[in-house]
């Protein structure tokens, strides 16, 4: 059985200079309570892996705006031009890698690969620095496992095992993130108890889950 | 009709019923309007969905169920929710059909730059380059020029998206085809003189005798 | 929308000498009706990329018993003695690989990634002839990736689309093998209407898949 | 109590409350008999489950939910179904606690041989190779000794199913401890003197001066 914590433990438990996982496309799939309480918290220069940083005040924004990030790995930040301005001032290292390399790399650090072996990105300058491996005299690139301290998930269902359920498109980039945290933080929108969930439909084991943010509270029977 | 809706209308007649087809955020996303749902073709949206519907009615929106862009899509019946390793995984290993991206610069190798303007704008690859490595088929739907300044041009200035050439350019005034041995010129949009367009490019272009206009359906 | 054909029609597609995934762990998640045709159609030399072969007689041991392999790559034979008895008698090559590096060797053929770097078997009889890559003082395996002319699914229900749904344990190596074949069967207990099945419980996307299996006829209207 | 409830009885005690454990087929899959559900305990099978259960009752089995070893099993509450790839995404990616085997011979560096006999049984490794590799402790369970022939030996004379250091050796004579400077005994079986233990082990054993007797539970 898993805790169900508030967002204000959750960003206790995340140390200044923490690498972070942060689910969510455009701060669709983000666990928008956790952010909220690491800016409330003041943290300080996170790292953190996603796929974007939201727009400006919103979803991982709201860690720019409030100056939390030191360094950011992304496939994108067009959508949020505060953290440009970040990287052009030097405020904030960004590591701009392409979107399927990027959740592969995620999944190799969480699945125990070695690294990944891509054609995405090959002689463009996305790839400086990046080691190219010939396989059966054709070349590939070698891209490293990422791992994080934290991964921070949000979730459409959980129960207290810590299974979690994804919907439509907020899936995104949680799961495999699941995979890749030293500690595994989700978000559910809701908690059910154990057994509601069929073992069908469940998208992430709750083995892979350490902590459970319990819902705000609507009813109290 | 604007050029817009030239380049649309006719990158939609180059869809096949029954495929898997990426449409790029901006101009390449409004093509859908110009397809009719009894193709059976199906959308993708790298952000997880197979069978991407399109915007829902006023107050239908769902806050889980965005196209890559963040706006509020639907989904088709038949439709599939991937996560980001499966959606790449279809674009990736081959079994995206058709993805058609916007660009900036596309060269005399058939070579695409769409995703940075060096010391400009760096907003990142994003899908962009596991779409161009990826997908069977690479459809650019550009303008052809940009501010009166050819974008098909002998060699690409920005940094490239991939080095892998891609299918076919769908520009307001033409269709172009790179091939092994340069640019061809495939069609002229309704109304375009030949010369018209190889002075709007600074590439060098084969043009073959007969230059049929574009069928926009 | 995909046709669905008879298990003889897709017998028929299949020539002798294919190389076949097939889905399935000890002939649980199985496609037993694509077997039993491609049996009673007498193909021979085919190469099966499976987990195991069955037991003598059920799942792939149907194909073994009826001397319909000329290779097989698993990762364990040993509940079948006639595939065993196949490989000391030289009838069958036997390529045994560690059932994890099996499902990532698939899966790298059906993502487009230029093959697996894994710690599972390094240092062992069955790293012989395979390349080590040094990474960072660490030494991982590359294991190539698999394809495939044909992958056989089974799959609990499917729509006309091609969509899959599988069920518990019947799951196995079905997904990830509806990547990489480039004719994908599926053999699902029941094909539903398009529109039945919710995008977030379909499994694998109908796209991947080029045929269905029709059930067998019960119930004509 | 027989050899194989002595071991399997010792194992359990071995299982940390809210982990993740793999039981290899045979002689290791019986030790969940002697796990308390109150534990937390979730077994994992990886043909494609975590959260196992025993046998279900005559009549009430499903032929799409099975262990490993084809047998018939149930679902706990709480139980995932999980495809090939995330089941061993699990095992090679440190998530599994533990994985309990059976094995054919280990040797001083802890290393372990239990996949093959060369000329004689080669099954294949299935997925042994891939839970020593990657589970975060490797629990070998088995007879101390194979028709009075050692099985604890100085090195192994079978292929090893891994370079890698076992956790620990549980038999039904001893609790051994592969460590960096070698095997060192831990505990003895019920009644068992070190002497015997020495005797029936053809490695080099440590045997430090108080080797309590396990405690069954």
């Amino acid at each position: 059985m898993k805790q169900a914590i508030s967002p204000q433990q959750a960003a206790e438990m995340i140390p200044d200079g923490a690498v972070l996982m942060i689910g969510g496309f455009m701060g669709v799939g983000s666990p928008h309570r956790i952010i909220d309480a690491l800016v409330d918290a003041g943290r300080k220069d996170l790292t953190v892996i996603a796929n974007d940083t939201g727009r400006p005040d919103y979803g991982i924004g709201r860690l720019v705006r409030a100056n939390a990030l030191r360094k950011v790995i992304a496939s994108h930040i067009g959508t949020n031009p505060e953290t440009q301005k970040g990287m052009i001032e030097g405020r904030i290292e960004v590591d701009l890698v392409p979107q399927g390399t990027l959740a592969e790399r995620i999944r190799a650090g969480g699945y125990g690969l070695g690294g990944v072996l891509t054609r995405t990105g090959l002689n463009t300058i996305a790839a400086k620095s990046q080691r190219v491996i010939e396989i059966d005299g054709e070349d590939w690139l070698l891209a490293s496992p990422l791992k994080a301290d934290f991964a921070l998930l949000h979730a459409d269902r959980a129960d207290f095992v810590g299974n979690l359920v994804y919907e439509l498109t907020a899936t995104n980039f949680n799961p495999v993130m699941a995979t890749a945290g030293a500690t595994v933080i989700a978000e559910p929108r809701e908690i059910v108890p154990v057994g509601l969930i069929s073992p069908d439909n469940v998208n992430t084991p709750g083995v892979l889950v350490n902590f459970l943010i319990r819902r705000e509270a609507h009813h109290v029977a | 009709m604007s050029p817009e809706e030239i380049i649309q209308r006719r990158v939609a007649s180059e869809l096949r019923p029954g495929t898997l087809v990426n449409l790029g955020i901006g101009l390449p996303t409004g093509v859908a309007k110009f397809i009719q749902p009894e193709r059976g073709i199906l959308f993708q949206s790298e952000n997880g969905i197979v069978g991407m519907g399109s915007r829902p009615p006023e107050g239908m929106e769902d806050e889980e169920l965005t196209d890559a862009g963040g706006a509020f899509i639907t989904a088709v019946p038949g439709a599939a929710t991937v996560d980001s390793t499966l959606s790449f995984g279809l674009i990736r290993g081959g079994h995206l059909d058709v993805t058609v991206l916007g660009g900036l610069e596309v060269d005399e190798k058939g070579h695409l730059a769409n995703w940075v303007v060096p010391g400009k704008m760096v907003p990142g690859m994003g899908g962009a380059m596991d779409l161009v490595a990826g997908a069977r088929r690479v459809i650019i739907a550009m303008q052809h020029t940009a501010k009166g300044r050819p974008k098909i041009v002998p060699e690409c200035t920005l940094p490239l998206t991939a080095n892998r050439r891609v299918t076919l350019i769908v520009t307001d005034l033409a269709v172009i085809e790179p091939t092994e041995t340069g640019l061809v010129l495939r069609e002229r949009a309704p109304g375009v003189a030949v010369a018209d367009i190889v002075a709007a490019t600074s590439a060098k272009l084969t043009v073959p005798d007969h230059v049929p206009e574009m069928d926009l359906g």
